[in-house]
């Protein structure tokens, strides 16, 4: 409710180095997520992430229409990240995609494929449907992390799942998993996707002022935050089988 | 779903109808169980998060300062929009909303409108000049039937709890305080949404039963059992069926209105 | 030519119970009927109701493209009710059909399908093109009436016809068939259609604040005005078959 | 049309053709029977409903307050629009205008222009700051062949016929008084179209002719013969052609002339 | 860089019969034309003809989609005329094509189809593309120049090449090949392109105020110019089997 | 491309990197050669084309004077376009930028606006009134690999030689006056592209094998060697192939640097 008021914090990291939501320099925010929530799609997921509120769904393997887009040995995997209307401080007008979107929508794709035995389901296409409810910071990285666990939920075969956190630059020091204010204030941010066991990272975007040793080591940072969030999406799979019914409400 | 599979669900549900039973076990003008979770996205001025059995429906609502409509200076402004996404349902396709998200948002505003749940003219920050735009978005989550109803609750309760800053106008320049006040709420429209199958009316169709009702209707009754927004959807009605739907809405209106003021208080 | 001058008159009804444009409280307006005026259409229809003035055609039953549109079983109706730019006091913007038109082609699509043997001509389509050239309240009623009329022009067999008017709420009243001030400065408006052999409602709208016993009222003068519209369009079809030749003007 | 259809009804019409006369009985440069009906639309500043034979198309005028271009602000501006609605023809798709109607609405627009049909400065309200806008929307009901010159006709007719009221600014505001005055028209242009098939020109092609024509011709005339706009279209035409052409326009052109300004008496 | 500077010159003619770039009434600006120039295009042309900066690719013969689309005598020559952002002194902005440019479109396809042997590849489709990359009065003409030659280096079987150039009323006069600000400021425009060996009139477009008598010289001066152009047509394409390779830079 | 073609095509190329070499004969660590001719375009404020062996593209830079952005208001701005135009490959289709449109001009405008290339500040005309809006517009004329590194370079050499009129504010007043200053251009990103294929990476790749390739990886360098941007496309990569990324880029981008400064001299 506050886009009215917003302000750019003096600094974003105090004299006892704790951050401006009192989490240290390498500390993830905390996360909740839900297997199973929406009765519809294959798999699905809902996740929290600091006050990120995430969906996400998988339809297929499924049919292609028109026909001419189906691939002959392997499944077209198809993303939509999308932002609801009320998801951000400002209003999102509802509409075709804007220009970050669809970018995203790309790379969180690319960050997805390597992981799926594609070659299973030849001429099928599979969605995974990403919807940002609440956003704040790091949605691309909330959306990478619950697609993976909805693409499991959905039973299509996978060589790994895909986990997913940002690290960047804010007052001069690499810290992990940016939340808005140091998005938006800080001088750095990179988002970065790994496939754990053998940490392929399939993601890597960066924006900011890094020299080849903060590059280094964020990105190392990245990769331990990468793994902590796997042991967050096996355990919520396993969840899922344990509960009798996962209730979004 | 093709034509014979609905063929065969029509009868199987057919058959029991005729004993007053639904496929779920609900009786004919029975609600599946509602849940209302308000306040549930932080960036929203106002919202809830409804489930109507396994249809879910989230509803945000955002305030903006914007001008009056020319014919209208005295009055604030409220816009509804529904996205059916993708997301909700194997039969949702991405793009501009279709004739069924238009119709849907249409009701929901007509209900609001109609009733005047919101008292326009409260939302002036100055007559002519600058107005409150309150803008209500319906978002399908899971579509499992009765869309409407769902819908509806999810506005009505996320009206209910926004709040939105005091605006004030000094000649050209407008200051927002960081004072926050009840948007003025001052009716709860209800839709009540009934199928028929046969010569059955039943309340609240679940999708299956949707797929093979011969027609749909949606009556919105305000606070004061007065009816103030009409849809019929699909097949034909007699005036019977009219009288009926109206005679069980009644009724239900007045308990789902009370549910949803027990969820916001 | 009034825009620039609208206002809203003092009262709607008078003292003597007439209405703004002198009619009776369950009067309906000057309606005028000609069938097959456009030559390209299978079927249609030029109709008059007071100010309103109202195209209809009909193209089909026809082929339809894409293919996978088609129906195995039926015929597939599709409706375009629209506004020409020059059809109101103020100039609509020509582009695509507005959220009102979206609309109301579903509910005109709705009201008329009930009254066609859709199941005669399985996998075509039958197109109903509505344009209002002149828009004077009421358009979807009288582009029901004119459309159904249209059908039957174009030889689609037919349960019956679809004839359909509004009642309203004004000043208190409930009255028959608003015109465009009633419907901008009423109480209440309830659109009907009804197939008049067995009195079925294919058309149910309503917009405004009515009692339970009003809605009765409003509901069984609607039906009433309806049979009148009925007795027009057979005269019209009538017509039709006794002129030589039929012109727009 | 299948291509064998084409062909058969392409011999026909040229074989009678060979006689200098056409299918449906006419000369060479004949036009169908020409009804004009201007002042149809009430909610219109200007309107007229053309037929040419069993083309008919409906133009509407209307005018809107506006800023002047920044290149011209001493003049009013218009825009003219075509909409091939699918009501009017088989051939027509819902959906933008495509080239056909654009090509049509830039036609007519250029005759209007280039013969200044309309005196712009005199639709300056304030300089650089408030202009009429006017807008001439053409609407094809239904398309028997040469919609050009039913749409000039209808456009022309349509301005003659448009009043608009006294607009008249006062610092920032503008009071438009309830007093019409007839919109500035100072000439009046005529498309005149042939088609060629073979050797031969022919006046007002109807729809089976257009279909199978080598090549078609629009040149639009103002009241002093001048040539004001040219649209060659589809295939090739030679010099002689074109000479043709000019001389069988000119002739025609003041008949029209004189046909729209009794119409609009 | 001039658009915020332009200005309306007080004569386009000076006494001595010289136009504003100093050239005679009859003389057509440089011309240069380099064939072969992108890779990718089967046939292609970049032309500068005084500022204006051209280039046409063409694509094809290839095959259709949607199928429906395809002729089942002819191929399906489809044009794009398009203007780049940075073309016009005021930027263009980038998106649909306008209204001009879809006219355009249409009369370049129909200059340049007469003079191709369609029917030799039926059921497929040609596509031209014309880029304007600078403008400066006649980009449709030049880009049927440009087009005519692109089709003939794809090796398309033709007819005869298509010449355009356009002729103007400036001043009073009847003058060839106008340039922008005769363009924008003469009395008169009228663009024509033929078939050169039997000059056959395949574009011809009109705006302005001309005599009959005007009319008639313009044409003959726009045909005589239309020959120069041809000339350089021809010479331009046996260059490009002299040359080795044809950079555009 | 056929998958059989495809996979002839990759052993083939598989095949010659073993010996460390390339299908065109270069290292792997070669860029095809570079051409820029800036100033090609004379109704641009900059501009420059650009070519990488036979990839060419041609940025063109135009200035407008617009609002600044409410929330910086002591900014000028600029806005990166890409349009892969029809004429350029027989893959490019006409329509909207798709998300490989999209994805090309948000990587070059990452570049350039954290490296703060531009000095926005110098932009302003008066604060929070009127500021220039800087529009990068990069055409691909032919793509045959590698488009990032050509448009990088191209707009950057555009931007370079770019000259807008000096503009005043003087009340509501804006005067542009015929007088020409630079364009503030403080630092020259340099994007290196490479692929990845096997266990090899391959600077600046060719169409055929970016047809093929595992994965890419775009690096955007600052004047200081900062990183500046980054994006990897495609498949996966390692640790160990980044770091290697960077060592050949940030070799190779003092290189392109200097080729773009010595270009725009």
């Amino acid at each position: 409710m506050s886009y009215f008021f917003r302000k750019e914090p003096e600094k974003l990291i105090d004299e006892n180095g704790k951050r401006i939501d009192g989490r240290d320099l390498y500390e993830l925010r905390p996360i909740k997520m839900k297997v199973g929530v929406l009765k519809n799609a294959n798999g699905s997921v809902y996740l929290e992430w600091g006050e990120n509120k995430v969906l996400a769904a998988v339809y297929g393997p499924k049919e292609i229409h028109p026909k001419h887009l189906s691939l002959p040995t392997k499944t077209r995997l198809r993303c939509k990240y999308s932002m609801s209307p009320f998801s951000t401080p400002e209003r999102k007008k509802p509409g075709p995609p804007d220009r970050r979107s669809i970018e995203l929508s790309k790379v969180i794709r690319e960050a997805l494929e390597p992981a799926i035995f594609i070659e299973k389901y030849p001429k099928t296409a599979i969605d995974v449907f990403i919807e940002i409810l609440q956003s704040a910071g790091g949605t691309r990285t909330a959306g990478i992390t619950a697609a993976s666990v909805a693409l499991a939920d959905a039973g299509i075969p996978m060589k790994d799942l895909v986990s997913a956190c940002s690290v960047g630059k804010v007052d001069g020091k690499i810290v992990l998993d940016l939340n808005s204010l140091e998005d938006m204030y800080g001088e750095g941010d990179m988002p970065v996707a790994i496939m754990p066991r053998k940490k392929k990272i399939t993601l890597l975007q960066l924006d900011g002022n890094f020299t080849r040793e903060e590059f280094k080591s964020a990105l190392k940072l990245a990769i331990d935050g990468c793994m902590k969030i796997y042991e967050i999406q096996r355990e919520a799979i396993l969840n899922r089988y344990k509960e009798q019914k996962i209730d979004l409400i | 779903m093709s034509e014979i599979v609905a063929t065969i669900r029509k009868n199987y549900i057919r058959k029991i109808l005729r004993s007053n039973k639904r496929m779920d076990g609900r009786n004919l003008t029975e609600y599946r169980e509602i849940k209302i979770e308000p306040n549930f996205i932080k960036n929203a001025e106002g919202s809830a998060m409804v489930s109507l059995g396994n249809t879910q429906v989230l509803v945000g609502v955002k305030a903006e300062i914007g001008e009056p409509y020319p014919d209208s200076p005295d009055k604030g402004a409220f816009i509804t929009n529904a996205e059916l996404v993708p997301l909700a349902s194997p039969s949702f396709e991405p793009g501009p909303p279709d004739e069924n998200a238009i119709e849907l948002a249409r009701i929901i505003d007509r209900g609001i409108r109609h009733s005047e749940a919101l008292d326009l003219k409260k939302l002036v920050i100055q007559e002519g000049k600058k107005v409150w735009i309150i803008f209500i978005d319906i978002h399908v989550l899971n579509h499992d039937g009765n869309l409407f109803d769902a819908s509806n609750i999810g506005a009505v309760a996320a009206l209910l709890c926004t709040k939105i800053p005091v605006a004030k106008m000094d000649g050209e320049e407008i200051t927002v305080e960081n004072k926050w006040v009840k948007l003025p709420v001052k009716n709860i429209p209800v839709t009540i949404t009934l199928g028929k199958i046969d010569d059955k009316l039943i309340l609240d169709p679940v999708i299956e039963e949707e797929e093979i009702l011969d027609a749909k209707i949606t009556i919105c009754f305000e606070k004061n059992d007065l009816i103030c927004a009409v849809q019929k959807i699909h097949g034909p009605l007699t005036t019977e069926d009219l009288e009926e739907a109206i005679e069980i809405g009644l009724d239900k209106s007045r308990e789902i209105r009370k549910m949803i003021e027990e969820a916001v208080k």
